[in-house]
């Protein structure tokens, strides 16, 4: 399989607080990558680095062969990376604006057609298209996210706990929108989660563990793994 | 905890002999006194910008008020100047009581805010409408308690009062609770600090000791304007001077008001925007390159700062 | 009656000039998130262009309009790039800008006496032909009109600017949420840098004019135009373009108030006024939230 | 339901708004004397809003909250620890530009009213481990240490309810046992707990009442084996 985005060994923080110590990992083409972790694992931190919302210390991020370590991160974004942050939207911005913004880079016309496919994939929206995002439901809100990053075409998505903040009704809805969106546009994925829910979806799953991948395989290693089961669910039978 | 009260008293022992000597030496009074006066107002904002992080850029609103409560004591209420002195003091820190409010504002609305306190202050007492009171833009006139040498003397007591002070917060347990609200409120809080009256306490002590600057201003004056003692350039002074020193330490603001200040009376005071210029200059480079003032150089190098 | 009327509609007038004065400020803070203390002084200096311009080779002053939108676009992003990408990465970029600003404000001051002394200038305000004219019976002079004119043409490009450009667009992402905004693709810099200049540009016209509506500009004015400038973004609500002309008109028509029936008093209008809002609506009077302690 | 001693905390129909949001949607919970409470729920459920509330960090918009028999609904949170509740951060927040020492310093003397102060600060930082860091600047420390600190400065004030918040987080098989014996010690000198955990094996360690919440309420309370039977619990925890 071709790989699409690889990580090597990447080191980053905040100011003098490392967060990352090391940690490497990979997304083939077409493939849903879950990165599970607990609060405070450095999920987000690694996100962020490979967006380029913070430097890379030591380490190197490539991206369709491409090194991509020091692009600013709008050059990341309109390389083709999609980013969803847990926030996902602007709330103070119309449906339509967010939509416009996912797409920023691309023309007007192309972001028209676009638009137009994602009032396709999600009906909800159309009828929101101008209210603010802020008036959305929890779960309406998530959509939103999704279809904003999707705007751009993009050639990774990368989505930062897409189940936050919802109940495990929406939770499953959002899981059931992205295996069709998986389907539907060949999409590859790189999903950081803290929600269990999230496996049996993906091809494969990495842990980290303070700042360090502790563990990658697909979701039948990580079942048959009796120490991972036991320290990331808690309670064995 | 001794070791360290130690540095202190000799910081302050240095500076009273020094300003207790130098007048047998060096003949310009003016310049001796006003230099004290900044060393003071510097230690004074030190007390509420070091030690909680507000910026109080109306802190000439303080020094203002001192000197007019004590000149309304001395002319109207027939009080010895020393006593006035105190006077101002209390006024300041009745303007100050006033102001606890602002304090729930942070960062730039604070300083803002504290500006526009000072400013409104000045428009009220430079008021032609309460010339009766504060002889509005007219100014006062102390020339019949005039006291040069008196007045010398009681500002050197002041300038002790805010270095004690200051070495007494610096090495006791409230201001380590100042420290704490300054770095986290809500970790201060749940170590069980009132953090309200923490701050507030902080706020008036400092407003206290710029009124007593203001005061034994006035004093010494013998006669001053309003646009004098409220003048913007006194908060503008002392913030470089606290910054350029470095904050949060007694030794800090007193290295810098002595360097700068020196610097300005020596090559500026022809020609202020001279060190306007410099001052500006100054500022943006602290900012870009040191934050944390000179003091921060020595701790670099494991030097204690007192 | 006559003094009502005249009030009122001299204020609409005063206080419309007085949200161009705030406009520059606030779409800085809008998407830097930072206090432009040396704001004051940026109008000082669009008032010195005019002036020099005016007295050197007499240009009109609506000429200066595009040379000072030019001068201040050059001599923004310099500036912007030497400066604000450092402190936007440094651990407290509200409280160091503020001091960093400040300290600009004063370098600016001292040079512009170094240049022309310290002293009041003034530009006539016949530069515009003597005639006046009338608005519900109350005579004003046609600088006023001109001024007024000018300012909404100002938030007038400020309204286009923001819900009609592709960079509009960007520069609202970038007030909304400056991370969501670069995740978005957006270069947050180059925005940033763009309307920081425009910040500057916007100054630099409200001191082209201020002498028609203030009557003389000075080089130490900053600090106190600064202050009232903040005073009127708080009143309309910080980080909201578009809100400043509300708190610039409310500010306009009390001044006048208070000229006309207690004029003693109306220095302290502004500062009073500041202090209120930010203890009984920090968030403004049209914003959302605001930092408070 | 295990009701043994006096009721310490009583938390009732709590509602905390962010905005439109509810994040605590009349949520209740007790502890008595001297008990542990674990509480449990997956993320978003408002465990850690439900600790800052109690905790007088935020202002609650409606319920009920009573220690010790006397409200401290909306009570500035120094005057919370003044009546014996503190509680440790998810997120350590030391004050970075302290020492261990002073950290805890700070606590002992504006946080209790014991009268030998050095004793007190010595005793907590013994009981976590880090006497041999006393003279260390806080923020140089690892984040667990920083847990660790944030725990001693909680015991400086002699609460009668600690507040734990995720303590567990990013620890190490064994860290998290040598975790659980301290708090097991901690709990026999008489300090009543609520452990918040998303990790219900190490809750299982501490205690057998456990709280779950989903959506800002409560979902269940009982023990940790019946919860793991409950359909609903199930479900919250591992989605259907």
């Amino acid at each position: 399989m071709e790989v699409l985005l690889g990580v090597e060994a990447l080191e980053s923080g905040y100011g003098s607080i490392q967060v990352l110590w090391g940690s490497s990992l990979e997304v083939a083409s077409n493939q849903c990558v879950v990165l599970l972790g607990v609060n405070g694992a450095g999920k987000t931190t690694l996100l962020k680095t490979i967006a380029g919302l913070l430097p890379a210390r030591k380490g190197k991020i490539t991206f369709k062969g491409a090194d991509i370590t020091g692009l600013k991160p709008n050059s990341r974004i309109a390389g083709g990376i999609g980013y969803m942050s847990e926030l996902g939207i602007f709330p103070n911005l119309t449906v339509e604006e967010n939509l416009k913004l996912g797409g920023y880079f691309r023309s007007e016309k192309d972001n028209r057609k676009r638009a137009g496919e994602m009032y396709e994939y999600f009906p909800d929206l159309r009828a929101y298209a101008k209210k603010m995002g802020a008036s959305l439901s929890g779960g309406q809100r998530k959509m939103l996210g999704v279809a904003k990053t999707l705007m751009s075409h993009p050639g990774l998505v990368i989505m930062d706990e897409p189940s936050s903040g919802l109940s495990p009704k929406f939770v499953k809805k959002v899981i059931e929108v992205l295996k069709f969106l998986h389907e539907q546009e060949k999409l590859s994925m790189l999903i950081a989660e803290q929600n269990v829910s999230f496996l049996d979806f993906a091809q494969k799953i990495y842990i980290l563990d303070k700042g360090r991948v502790s563990f990658d395989g697909d979701v039948q290693e990580l079942k048959g793994n009796d120490t991972i089961r036991e320290t990331y669910f808690g309670i064995s039978r | 905890m001794l070791k360290k009260i130690f540095p202190s008293l000799g910081v302050v022992l240095v500076v009273v002999a020094m300003f207790l000597g130098l007048p047998s030496i060096y003949s310009n009074q003016s310049f001796l006194f006003n230099l004290m006066l900044y060393l003071a107002l510097a230690e004074g904002l030190n007390i509420i910008y070091g030690f909680t992080g507000y910026l109080p850029f109306g802190y000439v609103g303080f020094f203002g008020a001192g000197a007019y409560g004590s000149a309304i004591a001395v002319t109207l209420l027939h009080i010895s100047p020393l006593w006035g002195v105190l006077w101002g003091g209390v006024a300041a820190v009745l303007i100050g009581i006033i102001l606890i409010p602002l304090l729930r504002l942070s960062g730039a609305y604070f300083a803002i805010a504290n500006l526009a306190a000072s400013q409104a202050l000045y428009y009220v007492v430079s008021n032609p409408a309460l010339e009766k009171i504060t002889q509005g833009p007219y100014g006062i006139d102390l020339s019949s308690v005039y006291n040069a040498n008196a007045a010398y003397y009681a500002l050197l007591g002041v300038l002790v009062f805010a270095m004690v002070l200051v070495a007494f917060i610096r090495n006791s347990d409230f201001g380590l609770c100042l420290l704490a609200i300054k770095e986290d409120r809500v970790t201060a809080s749940l170590a069980g600090v009132n953090i309200v009256r923490a701050r507030s306490i902080a706020w008036m002590l400092s407003a206290f000791v710029a009124g007593l600057c203001g005061a034994v201003f006035g004093w010494y004056s013998a006669v001053f304007y309003p646009s004098t003692v409220f003048s913007l350039d006194v908060s503008v002074f002392t913030i470089v001077f606290v910054l350029f020193g470095g904050i949060g330490t007694l030794a800090g603001p007193l290295a810098g008001a002595l360097i700068l200040y020196s610097m300005y009376n020596f090559i500026g005071i022809s020609t202020p925007q001279y060190f306007q210029l410099f001052y500006g200059l100054l500022i943006i480079a602290l900012v870009l390159f040191l934050p944390d003032g000179i003091a921060s150089i020595l701790r670099k190098g494991k030097v204690y700062v007192p | 009656m006559n003094l009502f009327a005249y009030t009122i509609i001299a204020g609409v007038m005063y206080g419309i000039f007085f949200g161009l004065v705030g406009l520059g400020l606030n779409i800085v803070f809008g998407v830097l998130k930072m206090i432009n203390l040396a704001h004051g002084d940026f109008i000082m200096l669009g008032s010195f262009l005019a002036y020099w311009l005016y007295t050197l080779l007499g240009v009109n002053p609506l000429l200066v309009i595009p040379i000072a939108v030019a001068t201040f676009f050059l001599v923004g992003f310099p500036l912007y790039y030497a400066f604000v990408p450092r402190l936007l990465r440094s651990k407290d970029p509200e409280m160091l800008s503020f001091i960093l600003f400040f300290g600009a404000s004063q370098v600016i001051e001292a040079v512009i006496i170094f240049a022309f002394g310290n002293n009041q200038r003034s530009i006539p305000s016949d530069v515009f032909g003597s005639s006046g004219f009338v608005i519900f019976g109350q005579r004003f002079p046609i600088a006023w009109l001109i001024t007024t004119l000018v300012a909404l043409a100002a938030f007038g490009f400020v309204y286009w600017y923001l819900r009609h450009t592709r960079m509009g667009y960007a520069t609202r992402a970038v007030m909304a949420n400056r991370d969501e905004a670069m995740l978005s693709g957006i270069d947050v810099n180059r925005i940033s840098a763009f309307v920081f200049c425009m910040g500057l540009a916007l100054a630099a016209i409200a001191g082209v004019f201020s002498f028609f509506i203030i009557g003389s500009s000075s080089p130490s004015m900053g600090p106190e135009l600064t202050t009232v400038s903040f005073a009127i973004i708080v009143l309309g609500s910080l980080g909201n373009p578009l809100g400043t002309i509300l708190g610039g008109l409310i500010y306009g028509v009390a001044v006048m108030f208070m000229q006309s029936y207690f004029s003693s008093w109306a220095d302290i209008l502004p500062y009073v006024l500041l202090i209120a809002v930010m203890l009984i609506r920090p968030e403004g009077l049209v914003g959302k939230a605001a930092r408070s302690a | 339901m295990s009701h043994n001693g006096k009721r310490l905390l009583k938390v009732e129909g709590l509602v905390k708004k962010f905005g439109g949001f509810r994040a605590l949607n009349g949520v209740s919970i007790d502890v008595c004397e001297k008990r542990i409470v674990g509480l449990a729920g997956p993320n978003g459920s408002g465990k850690t809003t439900l600790i800052n509330v109690i905790s007088g960090v935020y202002k609650p918009d409606g319920g009920s909250v009573e220690f010790d028999g006397k409200s401290i609904y909306r009570s500035p949170s120094h005057k919370i620890v003044h009546s014996g509740v503190n509680r440790t951060f998810q997120i350590p927040r030391p004050l970075a530009g302290l020492t261990v020492w002073d950290n805890v310093r700070l606590a002992a003397v504006y946080g209790c009213c014991e009268a030998d102060k050095r004793e007190i600060i010595r005793k907590a930082l013994e009981i976590v481990q880090l006497d041999g860091l006393k003279d260390f600047i806080s923020g140089g420390l690892t984040f667990a240490q920083q847990k660790l600190l944030g725990l001693a400065t909680a015991l400086a004030t002699r609460p009668r309810l600690l507040l734990v918040d995720e303590i567990a987080a990013g620890l190490s098989h064994q860290e998290l046992d040598w975790i659980a014996q301290m708090l097991l010690r901690i709990s026999q000198t008489g300090v009543a707990m609520i452990v918040v955990e998303h990790h219900l094996g190490f809750i299982d360690t501490l205690t057998s009442d456990v709280v779950v919440m989903n959506a800002g309420a409560n979902l269940f309370r009982g023990s940790i084996h019946e919860a793991a039977q409950n359909e609903e619990v199930v479900e919250v925890f591992l989605g259907r």
